[in-house]
């Protein structure tokens, strides 16, 4: 029942967004079907380009247009591909959920802990460390950080390998089944290829991660620190639980209902963060894919990618909020 | 009380490090609890009760010190005692429940599991049979339908409802020695009475000693066998409870009972107690931390501080008791 | 003599849920809380009623009636002969009744507007309401502080910077009547009766306050009146049972306690559409009988200035006043 | 007044971290205004002869691809950079912070446009929405500034309209209707007031993510257009040569932006710490 209300609850944002993106690509500057013929063009043939776009109906109309094109998933045309924008975005969703997952992955794996840590030992050496890494992460420029780390690992230290996307021209990329070349290369049973996409992962994920890293620890260390100075943490050390089931079944617990809800504004920076990620390490995701349509103004491509973002993240947002409503049992029954 | 007390308090001293000062919350606090005896702890608020409460389960928070005395429960000094000690008694032999009883429960853990957490550290029960023990417990403090009630959450029961629970939670390994901190001070006139009679009904059916904390003279009067009263850090006065409400030796003592509408009294009867409570940051305290306040106030007063035994169990700290 | 205030038969429900869009959707009939249910009662010029009763019985509902800060679901008030449910709330702040009901607040730290000095929460409803010019203003604003013993230097300071009982005498100034239990104030109170002829309508939980400074009673439970009288007569023989629970749950100073005392049983019944025959106090009342379940007992006068909601009321003296009462009453430690 | 700048002068004395942030403020507030006349080198003049040269006594912050000194370019983009920012930033708080404010205090259909306005804006990812808003629009400097304010709206809308509801209710507001005063001049000389510090803590912090925004906007060719001097066009064009080695190129520029993205961000802790009044002994 609860996932029902849930998923009404995000209709309106998926409707906000479908006629924001309409928006978009009406409210463009100057005469788009003249854009789209190109400079050369007669007036006869923008206007064929705008008959044949339809821009000359009015506007109620060309939305429904815009609409049934949408649920037939027909996104347009890439102008420099001729491909449907939306074949060209699953295709390259991959790439970027690859990297976004694994950028994330990192920052949970050490924000959470981080958190804790800090705010079971206030003052000391570790909270601030944490205090001081997620005001400083905050304020770093992920494509800054991006740049920093390739030349630190690659330049210097030549540990990583050349920001140059997926895979190095001397490896083929993995049969693709889940397209996630992590995956894939296990899956192919080939141990050697897994490493090479993982070497070429791992700069890309940690300036996600670290950009993520900030907001989480900050959260988390200041919920653990509201848990374990609230009044059932003094009765449950009242009462002579031990320390670990104190910390973790009490405080960390209710510790998590903030924490995940910083997961969705983490989820907005982290897709945000993905595109300038994508186009320093020349990642070819959709990120990457909208930076190209941008420089060529072909806009189709473009609003095709702001509308499968607003889409992706409204899946996550709504994924934290079934979260939120398994830890919370008020947020089941009431509300 | 010629056998050992059960808890002896003796020059207890505590400090508190702020940003604007240390705190000396306080100083040379001395009381005994026999077993199965009702201790009232009662003062205006400020007056340091909580702080010997938290001092005596152990869990003052960080900025706390405590500089001197001794708490010797069943022969041994809380004080000195190890962490891992401290841990293994609290909720088992000393137990303790808290003025705003829904914030004090897990918000997020059904109640029945809150209880069965304490029976299996402690009473080393199985789960299984830890959630029939916790089911017994919350029908023994009166809780209709125990077996529904155990799944129900905090936010889901009436503050009254919650209190019970907390009261089941803390008597669940039947302690020596329950310690409450304004447990009613939250709830309506009808429910606190009747939380009230709960605690002093279980008390004497388990023989268990009780500490209560609370602002309250009037409940103090009905529910305590004898009453200190705290004013800034200091115990003024000790005694039984009916002679500390006939003969109060203490001017506070006697202003706070002046100060109390009772039942009896008319409007013009009633005195307030001038001033406010001195600033506990100061380090230039006199001895007697009334003085300031007090009508009685001599030039012995700036000496010491005595603790006269004026009769038996009835004690006053002060140069001019009348 | 007319009365100063007469409420006749008010009513104020609240609809609980059901408003939402999906309930609409679903034809929900939203559930009423009935806050306050068909409570009438008059206080006379100078009189001061108290009204007692327990957490949720509605007493802060029918008091923001009075003050008219809410509009009535049903009923009607009249101050000095007009009526003033004729006015709507919202422009209540117009009226001139405004300034002859104030109301002063128990918490008086969060009835003071941090941003706004002593002097300026108490010239607020006087330069609102009197129209006064500035000279004026100030030494009507010094005149009251005066007489509500609150020295002069400290009208420049803010809330933070007073103690509670500072910041009770400006709520006081502000209105010029305060309820706090402070014996201090409570004088005041009484002090101000006689030299303004003012009259309260004097809300407290404390019944030991409350028959120290009023005149007649008022006890609600869940929304009605369920006994009315002078103070003195209700204290020694409450004739409803709710009273007889209430008093005997008052500490009695009665050293060893009193172990007969009458004790209430089980949870208040739910206030949302309350089945309208069956009494409000059936289930918890120790005398409950069939007929208390089929017939709503109506507020009926026992004795000229008494009355009781209840089918079986105790009119004679049934608990003689205990013995250390008396020894009290004899020997009390005035200074 | 003493009373709070002695308790300013307290919470700066308490924790450094703000006076070093404050300090830094200042500094970025003079490049800001006399960025152009400070700068040792014109920053548009190129001189290909020393092009990409290391950082050295006379440009201490190196030349890029054109020869142009980068110290003086960064100098110069910092009034930019800070404009766009400020800009957005008030836009975002004049329209947000009203329109929450009304929202959370008179509830009912305010509260409901506002509040389901807001969730669309948030249904994306923010930058994602700012980039479709100046692809749509085109990139110019006013455009950004549009983008940048709308994504920031909703933080404005969302705190304005808790601090709004809370306050609603309280004694102080009731003694104000008491009074005689009306909802609207209750809602302005009562609510907002006491809402303010609270939102210029939210200012602060979202100055720093304002910069971030549109640095990252210049950064995928959406902002200003070269050759204006911009951190995140600068980083841009260094970024190429980053894997050939010159490093100067992208590096000074991006410390110039994350100092100033973490200037903000320390003011923004340190005016919570003041305004907080749990803080205030």
């Amino acid at each position: 029942m609860l996932i029902l209300r849930r998923l009404a609850g995000s209709i309106p944002s998926l409707i906000g967004v479908v006629i924001v993106t309409f928006l978009l690509t009406r409210a463009l500057p100057g005469d788009p079907a003249a854009y789209f013929a190109g400079p050369a063009a007669n007036a006869q043939a923008i206007a064929d380009i705008r008959a044949k776009l339809g821009l000359d109906r009015p506007l109620p109309e060309q939305f429904l247009g815009y609409v049934v094109d949408l649920a037939h998933g027909n996104l347009g045309n890439s102008l420099t591909t001729g491909q449907p924008v939306l074949i060209e975005l699953v295709n390259r969703l991959p790439a970027s959920a690859e990297l976004t997952l694994l950028g994330l992955a990192f920052a949970v794996a050490i924000a959470v802990p981080l958190g804790i840590l800090a705010a079971t030992r206030p003052g000391s050496w570790i909270d601030h460390l944490c205090r001081m890494l997620a005001t400083a992460g905050v304020s770093l420029p992920t494509f800054f950080t991006g740049l920093l780390l390739v030349y630190l690992f690659y330049y210097l230290l030549g540990w990583a390998p050349p920001p140059l996307g997926r895979l190095d021209i001397f490896n083929t990329p993995p049969q693709s089944v889940t397209g996630f070349y992590l995956i894939d290369s296990l899956l192919a049973g080939d141990p050697s290829l897994f490493l090479a996409c993982l070497a070429q992962l791992l700069l890309p994920a940690l300036t996600l991660g670290i950009f993520a890293l900030a907001p989480l620890a900050r959260m988390t260390r200041a919920a653990m620190l509201t848990a374990l100075s609230s009044d059932y943490v003094r009765t449950a050390r009242a009462s002579g639980l031990t320390r670990r089931r104190v910390i973790f079944v009490y405080a960390l617990r209710n510790a998590l209902l903030p924490i995940v809800t910083t997961l969705g504004m983490v989820f907005s920076f982290l897709l945000g963060a993905n595109v300038l990620v994508e186009k320093v390490f020349a990642w070819p995701g959709i990120g990457s894919y909208a930076i190209e349509a941008l420089i060529a103004s072909d806009y189709a491509p473009v609003q095709g990618f702001v509308m499968a973002m607003a889409l992706l993240y409204i899946a996550l947002n709504l994924a934290i909020d079934l979260a939120y409503g398994l830890i919370d049992p008020r947020i089941g029954v009431g509300a | 009380m010629s056998e050992v007390p059960l808890l002896a308090v003796d020059d207890l001293a505590v400090e508190f490090r702020t940003r604007s000062g240390t705190v000396r919350a306080l100083e040379r606090v001395g009381f005994a609890l026999a077993r199965g005896e009702t201790l009232g702890i009662v003062g205006e608020s400020g007056s340091g009760k909580s702080v010997t409460a938290f001092a005596i389960m152990g869990i003052l928070d960080a900025a706390a010190r405590v500089t001197a005395g001794s708490i010797v429960f069943g022969g041994l000094d809380l004080l000195t005692a190890s962490e891992r000690t401290l841990q293994e008694m609290r909720g088992r032999e000393l137990a303790m429940i808290f003025q705003n009883p829904r914030a004090a429960l897990n918000p997020i853990r059904p109640i029945g599991r809150q209880i069965e957490d304490i029976l299996i550290r402690h009473a080393n029960v199985l789960p299984a049979q830890a959630r029939i023990r916790a089911i017994e417990k919350l029908a023994a403090v009166n809780i209709a339908d125990p077996e529904r009630r155990a799944r129900a959450y905090p936010f889901e029961l009436s503050g009254g409802m919650c209190q019970r629970v907390m009261i089941a939670m803390a008597l669940a390994c039947s302690p020596a020695l329950l310690v409450a901190d304004e447990p009613t001070t939250g709830l309506d006139v009808t429910t606190q009475a009747v939380i009230m009679d709960l605690v002093a009904d279980l008390a004497r059916r388990e023989g268990m000693a009780s500490l209560l904390i609370t602002h309250d003279l009037g409940l103090a009067m009905d529910y305590c066998d004898s009453i200190a009263v705290m004013h800034a850090g200091h115990i003024v006065e000790v005694a039984p409870a009916a002679e500390l409400f006939r003969a109060p030796r203490h001017p506070y003592t006697q202003k706070l009972i002046a100060a109390t509408p009772r039942p009896a009294a008319r409007l013009g009867d009633l005195a307030a107690i001038p001033g406010g409570l001195p600033d506990l940051r100061r380090d230039d305290l006199p001895p007697c931390r009334y003085s300031a306040r007090c009508e009685r106030r001599g030039e012995m007063c700036d000496e010491t501080l005595p603790m006269i035994e004026i009769a038996a169990g009835h004690r006053v700290a002060c140069q001019y008791p009348q | 003599m007319t009365a100063l205030l007469s409420v006749d038969r008010i009513e104020k429900r609240y609809a609980v849920g059901g408003r939402g869009l999906l309930a609409r959707l679903r034809q929900e009939k939203p559930a009423f809380l009935h806050a306050v249910d068909t409570v009438s009662f008059t206080i006379g010029r100078g009189e001061t009623v108290g009204l007692v009763g327990e957490s949720g019985c509605g007493k802060s509902t029918l008091v923001r009636l009075v003050t008219r800060l809410i509009d009535p679901t049903a009923g009607a008030i009249s101050f000095d002969g007009t009526d003033t449910a004729a006015v709507p709330a919202k422009r209540f702040g117009r009226s001139p009744l405004r300034s002859r009901i104030q109301m002063v607040f128990q918490d008086a730290e969060g009835s003071l507007n941090p941003r706004f000095t002593a002097f300026d929460a108490i010239a607020a409803p006087a330069r609102r309401l009197a129209r006064l010019s500035a000279a004026a203003l100030k030494a009507r604003v010094e005149e009251v502080a005066a007489l509500t013993g609150l020295p002069r230097e400290l009208l420049g300071r803010f809330p933070h910077q007073l103690s509670g009982g500072q910041k009770a005498r400006v709520g006081i100034a502000r209105a010029i009547v305060d309820v706090s239990v402070q014996v201090v104030i409570l004088r005041l109170l009484d002090d101000l009766k006689r030299r303004l002829g003012l009259s309260y309508l004097f809300v407290s939980h404390d019944l030991n306050v409350v028959r120290l400074l009023c005149d007649r009673v008022l006890v609600m439970y869940l929304g009605k009146i369920v006994e009315s009288g002078p103070a003195d007569a209700v204290f020694a023989q409450p004739a409803h049972p709710y009273t007889k629970a209430l008093l005997s749950a008052i500490p009695s100073f009665d050293p060893g306690g009193k172990r007969n005392a009458v004790r209430l049983s089980g949870e208040p019944r739910s206030p949302i559409d309350p089945d309208p025959n069956v009494c409000r106090f059936y289930g918890r009342c120790p005398k409950g009988v069939e007929r208390c379940a089929t017939a709503m007992p109506a507020l009926t006068m026992v004795t000229p200035d008494r009355q009781v909601a209840c089918h079986f009321p105790e009119t004679e003296p049934k608990i003689a006043r205990s013995a250390a009462d008396k020894a009290l009453n004899g020997e009390t430690l005035s200074s | 007044m003493t009373q709070s700048l002695r308790h300013i002068r307290y919470v700066l004395a308490a924790n450094p971290v703000t006076g070093i942030a404050f300090a830094l403020f200042l500094l970025l507030l003079l490049l800001a205004l006399f960025g152009p006349t400070l700068a040792p080198y014109d920053p548009l003049t190129s001189d290909t002869a020393s092009a990409l040269q290391a950082p050295s006594s006379r440009h201490w912050f190196g030349t890029d691809q054109l020869g142009r000194d980068i110290l003086s370019r960064i100098m110069v983009a910092t009034r930019l950079d800070l404009g766009i920012a400020g800009a957005s930033v008030v836009l975002a708080f004049a329209i947000g912070a009203l329109a929450g404010t009304a929202a959370g205090f008179f509830g009912g259909w305010t509260d409901r446009i506002v509040g389901r306005s807001v969730d669309t804006i948030m249904a994306f990812p923010l930058f994602v929405l700012a980039m479709g808003i100046v692809a749509a629009l085109g990139n110019t400097i006013v455009n950004i500034v549009y983008a940048t304010a709308i994504i920031n709206l909703p933080i404005y809308a969302r705190v304005a309209r808790s601090e709004a509801n809370i306050r609603r209710e309280a004694g102080y507001i009731e003694a104000a209707r008491l009074s005689g005063n009306g909802e609207a001049r209750i809602l302005l000389a009562y609510v907002v007031p006491n809402i303010l510090p609270i939102m210029m803590v939210q200012i602060s912090l979202t100055l720093g993510y304002a910069i971030l925004n549109a640095a990252g906007l210049s950064f995928i060719g959406l902002g200003v257009r070269p050759p204006t001097p911009e951190w995140g066009i600068m980083v841009a064009e260094g970024a190429s040569f980053i894997i050939s080695g010159e490093w100067w190129c992208a590096f000074f520029p991006g410390i110039a932006l994350m100092l100033a993205v973490f200037c903000f961000n320390l003011l923004g802790d340190g005016l919570r710490d003041i305004v907080d009044p749990r803080m205030r002994t």
